[in-house]
């Protein structure tokens, strides 16, 4: 506690030349402090994180229990139809569902929350390269929201699905939210693109230049590295899908104005004059799927490397195959850029192209494969300890082995034609997204808590949030894998018209009521964060004995990181090193003479 | 602690299994009542919305008016037992069903629980009034608790006095009408409404507008101009789809599920009918707008009021009866075998020269086809241009084209895309010249044309997809040539 | 510290507990069904077709006994007679230009007042419920001309049950379509020079006029009021109107025109009949009632 | 405490293996056999993927389980320190590598079949042209005994969310949309194409047991994308001609000949033809 209180005095004084007071409003509202930003991205989207539970909820409730009056909002949204909700309301849960968790939660949480708060500390940097280009890429994802909350509010709101396929997304008349909302959806998407762009260039840069003293490419924790990659792949991908979105709204403009990208002749919609142009669906979704699939691993990397950054500070063990791990999440960065076409298998894209894409794709389990191996080396002969961050990392580590190996099956093109499009890949992805990174996100803000605010997390709560969410999420994805398998399509609003897939009403209504058990225990961790920052135990800079830079800093920093200037002499993992006898970890920073007695205590910074 | 944590997370789960369903009544869907009701003064507008709920219900409780010729679903047995009530809230008989109705597998209540009962006799006494056991003054409607096909037994929601004899008659009524709302529910009332008023959340993007079942009109009939629609009619439209439209096809829909969605639209049609009816009697003179004209022009508001409880009490009950009947007779109608429009001829071989009649009569000052279809069946004649006038407000609409009775723009068919909404059939397209569409301009040429040109205009109209500009020349050629002789 | 936990707990499994109820309703309810016998048309008479029943008389129209009484009176524009521009100018007819405004305008016929007499054409003055009786029903039917493509009654005053002979005397086909509140509608496609006719029947009264149109023609318009008496009348080009046999007693008479501002230019005209002559009426408007 | 999440960790694969297990038993499977050709050949690749799949999933998870209890074995012993071994990386990068490429390459076959048009079947009966539309399948049969054409032709027969094809003999549609795009998936023969806005797809396949499957939307195409049920009937050759010559006739009623009388006329062209 001493320290802490140290280290603020230390955070203030140490620049002189910032002794003045920030105002309140500068200093944890437009804030240019890294990690200021970093914890209001990762605040607003938890938040986001329960809207787009919620909205799956609702999204679970109608295929389970059809047009029964919904929970909460079925009372007042559609009271005259006896709270039945309209099929294009369900439409938009979806939609929406599937737009705020990828592009308010995952992507915003690993690069914006984790990726700013821990580049600059992990890489022993005393801010951002650009804090006001940082500080604009937090306050641009509020149009998005402002845009995509909008959206909800015209028409039936924006209802082609988050990958919004033309001709469904382009004309107005050809579904109820394709009108007015789903321009919205689509400015939306630009802010958030937008903003996602601004922390790209800003963590390239930062991380290329402002490494501490000692701090080579290949002593960065392989956090620092998924962020890179990451980076890196947005930066490449994400113009297309701004490009393209931009086409999109140039088709959706009225009268004669409008383009003809993806619009093609001859288009009778809702009994409209029939359409004039000679565009092409299939363009949008080359370009769509250029930039999301790679959006898949801007979803994962980051994760992927934070785990490993935990995995290895939990078992006390360095990680297993430092190298290979940076060269896999290369490999599957890069290979992510040549796989898009397998999301199109059944599009009517050229059939050779089929042959290509499944080769690249499976080819793109290889590394995912040796990331997977090496946890588990990582794991073995570790010493193991089931706290909720070590907890939420096997999960990461089990879930994403079934997601890695449930794309095998869509990989695989003649296999691809008939699970294509159905359940299957719901679980699929949701493996990926929901049980690989958001485990790990888990993981990481219990891991990570008390360097943001200086006190733990509730372990009792994190380990119900922990049961509950991974028992929910297996109960709820595990069986969507046999809907699949019994030819279940994705977004249907009501499938019990199909009597091939009436015996399928049990597993539905048993995945929603999973899903409802793993909702909820979201709030546990709410309540866990909200709790922990103000009633959490205290701790001290290094409370998880654990090497990387940002545990040398004061907990929580002071502005500027560090009081003492980090120099880097060793990687990040040196954990259990028969270096140091006492102890079993071995910071970055620490300088061991050769051969001489070696200190017993890590030194404690002074206050210059 | 390791007990108050497994407590802790037993409450959770133990909390989320449980059926909460019973928790708080779910939201009743309502009949929306006509937009025009609003319009009413105060005091005309209970009495309208009672006179029509208490004919015809509300969704979760409807009433099966045996005045109405709809086919609730009428069950007919005999009382073989009744037994000793068991706990004084209701009784229990055995007995015997002429038929017990076949039910969806995923029904979602027991075997016709809610249908009506009525007896035919009651106690050895033949029951008059409808079947409903005399309780003092009141007659009382009862109603199935539970059936058990397999015993026979029938528990009867409420209890009256002695019992019912072995060997009453009795009529369980409404496990139709009962299916057809829970289909209709499922299937129909997203675009169509819960009332029929096609007013349901979806119908706003839809284009045309779903029916408005509420004037009893439909388009595509196979019955005469001013018809309502045959059974037939309404149920090949559900399992054919009306193409050109988002009316989609229920091909696939279960024969019962189809049967019971046809009455409970023409249950809606006469409940909507019969609204409107009541507000067209009330709205001339007792709408908020008239109500103030007329004590502008020197009357006494209290005394207008005075006249409309009058009215209310003494003319608007026999007005309805009068309505209903005329409503009842409407749909009876159209059920008998002549009511039907059939060709007496055979249709004309459809060859060059039939055609080149068609094309002449379509062209023709007789007819007027072009106005609307356009000299080349696209659609697009003057009449897609000019502004029509709206009889209910007298202004024109704000835009040019031609308005259906709804209100909603519509546009001609454009005849040469081989969409035909009310059918392909050469019969179809005979109905359509013959008896024209119903709510939109497309008029009756019953009076204008006989049967050999109504089939020289079928085998040209169903020759227009196939035209080209080669073909349409020849057609006009000699059908200028068939004029000219005329003449 | 765990005892802060538990109230936590407590308010999520609340939420949840609040959050859940409420399931069930939509689609699956199953309706209670009630029978209501057929009890209302124990009176009313039967048969294929309803018959249109006698109205009571209302308050004011008590028939005083004794003798019959004829009304005579007149409709005067209070002001600057109107001249309305024509709907079409000749030779301008947007179509059917050879038959149509070929030789003259096309009026507008909403509004005609008489320069000189300032009289108001084609007022509608009529019982709404006339007293018990028996009245005898014209034996022709009524005529219902189109030529110029102009209808050639404009506003007509028919019967129920008497036919109404729909002809078109122009040499191209017009569509008759009404819009009727009680009646069903009519809409029928009328080929050129059809003097045989379609007839149209009233089977109940109405309270206002039906407008008639032409789909075909949109300017086309005319009004037809079906009675069950004889008690109605259309003013004359003078605005002058004549209603005979009516007996004596108080009347609340309806007044109607087409631009009237409301629909009636009076809702409730009461007028006291005598047997025999009556004190001709002299009823005047402004320009104001028509919203001019 | 710590064996429990050892145990917790072991369990749940052997529940996820054993409900892989017990699904086909328990109907949580393939909705009916392949009825297809090719559908049991894409069934077969299915059950090779899931088998090494499967294999790849025990072993990494008996793995990932006998690591987790060995290492929460002792607390207060001290971690491995090793950096990895560069030989097991090259094993376990060269072997997936393998299995993965087999995987790839192996699946190849069936594809051009099913989708490369000159890998067609040389016997194709082009059967029907479905356009889908929302919410429904409109389907346009030639008239009988005419091929199809790409341009509706007269005579041309409809029919709507109901296709007919020939069994055991591979049939061809076009598959077209007339708005957005939807796709055409049949379960039962293992049948995906979407139907691209602009774009005729030719889409075959070879039914090898007469029945009635069903036809559903896999791609969605606006609010009623679950509306859009069909089926395909699959029968014998003369009882599909047979469907076919009726269904000519009933489309030429005109209200007075009996349908009879125009199918034993249409027979009776087809004997002098």
């Amino acid at each position: 506690m001493a320290a802490q209180a140290g280290a603020h005095a230390a955070g203030q004084h140490g620049h002189g030349e910032h002794a003045h007071e920030l105002s309140f409003v500068r200093k944890y509202i437009f804030s240019t402090d890294h990690k200021v930003i970093g914890i209001q991205f990762l605040i607003t989207t938890l938040l986001m994180l329960m809207v787009g539970g919620a909205l799956a909820l609702g999204v679970r409730w109608q295929i389970a229990y059809s047009w029964q009056t919904m929970p909460i909002v079925g009372k007042w949204l559609f009271g005259e139809q006896g709270g039945q909700i309209s099929p294009e309301f369900y439409t938009m849960l979806f939609t929406m569902h599937a737009t705020v968790m990828i592009f308010l939660v995952i992507i915003p949480i690993l690069a914006g929350a984790f990726g700013n708060f821990l580049i600059p500390l992990m890489i022993g940097a005393d801010d951002m390269a650009f804090p006001t280009l940082n500080m604009l890429s937090y306050w641009f994802m509020w149009p998005a929201i402002i845009c995509f909350g909008l959206s909800f509010l015209f028409d039936g709101g924006p209802a082609a699905g988050w990958t919004s396929y033309p001709v469904l997304s382009a004309i107005a008349e050809a579904a109820p939210g394709s009108g007015m909302a789903q321009t919205m959806w689509l400015l939306g998407l630009t802010f958030v693109g937008v903003s996602s762009m601004m922390g790209s260039v800003n963590y390239m840069t930062t991380i290329i230049n402002m490494r501490a003293p000692g701090m080579t490419l290949f002593r960065m924790p392989l956090t620092i590295w998924g962020m890179f990659i990451t980076a890196i792949l947005q930066a490449f991908a994400l113009p297309v899908l701004t490009a393209a979105g931009f086409m999109l709204l140039f088709d959706r403009l009225p009268f004669s104005i409008h383009s003809c990208f993806f619009i093609p002749n001859d288009l009778i919609i809702n009994n409209a004059e029939p359409t004039v142009g000679g565009g092409q669906p299939l363009l949008w979704q080359h370009l769509f799927w250029f930039y999301s699939h790679p959006a898949v691993y801007i979803m994962l990397l980051p994760a992927m490397g934070m785990v490993s950054d935990m995995l290895a500070a939990m078992v006390r063990k360095p990680i297993f195959g430092y190298r290979p791990m940076v060269y896999s999440m290369a490999a599957i960065a890069g290979l992510g850029f040549i796989v898009w076409g397998h999301h199109m298998f059944t599009s009517g894209m050229n059939p050779a192209l089929g042959m290509t894409f499944m080769t690249s794709t499976i080819m793109i389990a290889l590394p995912s494969a040796v990331k997977v191996f090496n946890w588990i080396g990582t794991i073995w002969g570790g010493k193991v300890r089931f706290n909720t961050v070590t907890l939420n990392c096997i999960a990461f580590v089990t879930m994403f082995i079934v997601g890695g190996l449930s794309g095998i099956f869509m990989a695989a093109v003649p296999v691809d034609i008939y699970i294509h499009d159905t359940y299957f890949i719901v679980a699929h992805f949701h493996y990926v997204l929901f049980g690989a990174t958001l485990f790990g996100v888990f993981g990481a803000i219990h891991y990570w808590f008390p360097k943001m605010f200086g006190r733990m997390m509730n372990e009792t709560l994190g380990k119900w949030h922990f049961l509950l969410s991974f028992i929910g999420f297996n109960g709820a994805f595990f069986p969507m894998h046999l809907l699949g398998i019994a030819g279940f399509p994705r977004r249907y609003a009501e499938p019990w018209i199909h009597p091939y897939l009436e015996h399928l009403l049990p597993m539905n209504r048993f995945i929603t009521i999973s899903a409802i058990v793993m909702g909820f225990a979201q709030f546990l961790l709410l309540a866990n964060f909200a709790y922990s920052m103000f009633r959490g135990p205290k701790v001290g800079r290094n409370p998880w004995k654990a090497n990387t830079l940002e545990w040398f800093a004061p907990s929580p920093p002071g502005h500027g990181n560090f009081d003492v200037q980090p120099v880097v002499f060793r990687g990040p993992y040196e954990y259990s090193s028969p270096l140091v006898k006492d102890r079993d970890y071995l910071m970055q920073t620490e300088y061991l003479p050769r051969r001489e007695e070696r200190p017993t205590e890590q030194p404690q910074p002074q206050p210059a | 602690m390791v007990a108050r944590n497994c407590l802790l997370g037993l409450t959770i789960v133990a909390l989320l299994g449980c059926d909460l369903s019973r928790v708080a009544p779910p939201p009743e869907a309502v009949f929306a009542p006509d937009e025009r009701i609003d319009d009413l003064v105060r005091q005309a507008r209970r009495p309208v919305v009672e006179m029509v709920t208490e004919r015809f219900g509300t969704p979760n409780r409807l009433v099966a008016w045996e005045a109405l010729p709809v086919d609730y679903g009428v069950l007919e047995g005999r009382v073989v037992e009744a037994y000793p009530e068991t706990d004084g809230t209701c009784w229990r008989l055995k007995v015997e069903l002429d038929a017990v109705p076949e039910f969806p597998k995923d029904w979602p209540a027991p075997l016709l629980q809610g249908v009506a009962v009525a007896f035919l006799s009651f106690g050895g006494k033949p029951v008059s009034a409808g079947g409903l056991v005399d309780e003092g003054e009141n007659r009382v409607g009862l109603t199935v608790q539970r059936f058990d096909p397999g015993t026979g037994v029938l528990e009867l929601a409420q209890r009256l006095g002695s019992p019912p004899s072995a060997g009453d008659r009795l009529r369980l009524v409404g496990h139709k009408l009962q299916r057809g709302r829970v289909a209709y529910m499922r299937h129909c009332v997203h675009c169509h409404g819960v009332a029929g008023d096609g007013n349901g959340p979806t119908a706003p993007y839809l284009n045309p507008r779903p029916r408005d079942y509420r004037r009893g009109i439909f388009k595509f009939t196979s019955t005469g101009p001013n018809e309502r629609p045959t059974r037939d009619d309404l149920k090949r439209t559900i399992r054919q789809g009306i193409p050109g439209t988002y009316m989609p096809s229920f091909f696939l829909l279960d024969d019962g599920d189809v049967e019971a969605i046809v009455e409970y639209v023409r249950f809606l049609a006469m409940r909507g009918e019969f609204e409107r009816r009541l507000v067209d009697e009330l709205i001339l003179d007792y709408s908020t707008e008239a109500v103030a004209q007329r004590v502008d022009a020197g009357e006494e508001r209290s005394d207008i009021l005075d006249e409309l409880e009058t009215f209310l009490r003494d003319e608007l009950p026999e007005t309805a009866a009068f309505e209903v009947e005329r409503i009842a007779n409407a749909w009876r109608r159209v059920e008998r075998p002549e009511a039907l429009v059939v060709p007496k001829t055979p249709r004309t071989p459809d060859t060059f020269e039939s055609r080149a009649r068609g094309r002449k009569l379509f062209l023709s000052k007789t007819l007027k086809c072009v106005d609307c279809h356009g000299p080349t069946g696209r659609g697009d004649g003057p009449m897609t241009e000019d502004y029509q006038l709206n009889t209910a407000t007298n202004e024109y609409y704000p835009f040019p084209g031609l308005v259906d009775a709804w209100g909603h723009p519509i546009r001609p068919r454009n005849l040469t895309r081989g969409i035909y909404r009310g059918g392909r059939r050469p019969l179809d397209i005979y109905r359509r010249i013959y008896v024209g569409i119903k709510g939109t301009p497309m008029p009756s040429s019953a009076a204008a044309l006989n049967e050999e040109q109504i089939w020289d205009l079928v085998n040209y109209v169903l020759s227009i997809p196939y035209e080209t500009a080669d073909t349409r020349r020849q057609l006009d050629a000699v059908a200028a040539q068939l004029t000219a002789s005329e003449k | 510290m765990r005892q802060h936990i538990w109230p936590i707990c407590v308010l999520l499994v609340c939420g949840m507990w609040w959050g859940l109820s409420g399931c069930g309703g939509g689609a699956s309810t199953v309706p209670k069904v009630v029978v209501r016998p057929a009890q209302e048309e124990a009176g009313s008479p039967k048969g294929n077709e309803p018959q249109a029943k006698d109205k009571t008389s209302g308050t004011e129209q008590e028939p005083v006994a004794g003798g019959v009484g004829t009304l005579r009176g007149r409709f005067i524009f209070d002001g600057e007679p109107p001249q309305l521009p024509p709907l079409v100018t000749k030779g301008n007819a947007p179509k059917d230009k050879e038959v149509c405004a070929a030789e003259m305008d096309i009026p507008d016929e909403s509004l005609i007042v008489d320069p000189q007499t300032h009289g108001i054409k084609n007022v509608f003055i009529y019982l709404d419920r006339a007293p018990k009786g028996d009245y005898p029903k014209p034996s022709q039917p009524f005529r219902f001309d189109q030529k110029n493509c102009i209808f050639t009654t404009h506003a007509m005053i028919v019967r129920v049950g008497v036919p109404v002979l729909i002809l078109n005397s122009d040499p191209i086909a017009h569509n008759t379509h009404t819009f009727p509140r009680r009646n069903e509608a009519l809409n029928q496609l009328l080929k050129q020079n059809d003097q045989k006719g379609v007839p149209l029947v009233y089977t109940r009264p109405e309270s206002v006029p039906v407008e008639v149109k032409c789909d075909l023609h949109a300017w086309m318009r005319a009004f037809q009021l079906p009675l069950d008496h004889p008690f109605g009348a259309v003013s004359a080009a003078d605005g002058s109107f004549e209603i005979r046999d009516l007996p004596s007693g108080k009347y609340a008479f309806k007044i109607w025109h087409e631009r009237a501002v409301g629909g009636f230019l009076n809702r409730r005209f009461s007028v006291t009949v005598k047997p025999g002559e009556n004190e001709p009426l002299e009823i005047k408007y402004q320009a104001s009632d028509f919203g001019l | 405490m710590r064996n429990f999440w050892c145990l917790f960790f072991t369990v749940w694969p052997i529940v996820a293996v054993g409900t892989f297990v017990i699904a086909p038993a328990m109907g949580w499977w393939f909705p009916t056999d392949a009825y297809s050709t090719l559908g049991q050949q894409i069934d077969d690749l299915f059950y090779l993927i899931l088998t090494i799949v499967g294999v790849v999933f025990i072993g990494t998870h008996i793995a990932l389980g006998y690591t987790l209890w060995k290492g929460s074995q002792d607390p207060n012993r001290r971690s491995w320190f090793t950096h990895g071994s560069h030989t097991l990386e090259v094993i376990w990068t060269i072997v997936p590598a393998g299995i993965l490429l087999f995987i790839a390459l192996y699946q190849m076959d069936v594809w051009r079949m099913y989708r490369v048009q000159s890998a067609f079947p040389e016997d194709l009966l082009e059967v029907a042209e479905v356009t889908a539309r929302q919410f429904e399948w409109r389907i346009r049969y030639p008239a009988p005994g005419r091929p199809l054409q790409l341009k509706p032709q007269k005579g041309d027969v409809y029919a709507v969310n109901d296709l007919h094809v020939p069994v055991n003999r591979p049939v061809l549609i076009q598959l077209r949309t007339m708005d957005v795009q939807h796709s055409f998936f049949v379960p039962s023969l293992r049948v995906k194409q979407d139907a691209l806005p602009g774009q005729v797809i030719p889409v075959w396949f070879e039914v090898t047991k007469p029945g009635i499957y069903d036809l559903t939307c896999a791609e969605l195409c606006g609010w009623g994308h679950y509306k859009m049920r069909g089926r395909v009937v699959a029968e014998a050759e003369e009882d599909f001609r047979a469907y076919l010559q009726r269904l000519a006739a009933e489309q030429a009623y005109d209200g007075v000949t009996p349908i009879e009388t125009a199918l034993s006329h249409a027979e009776k062209r087809q004997n002098e033809e």
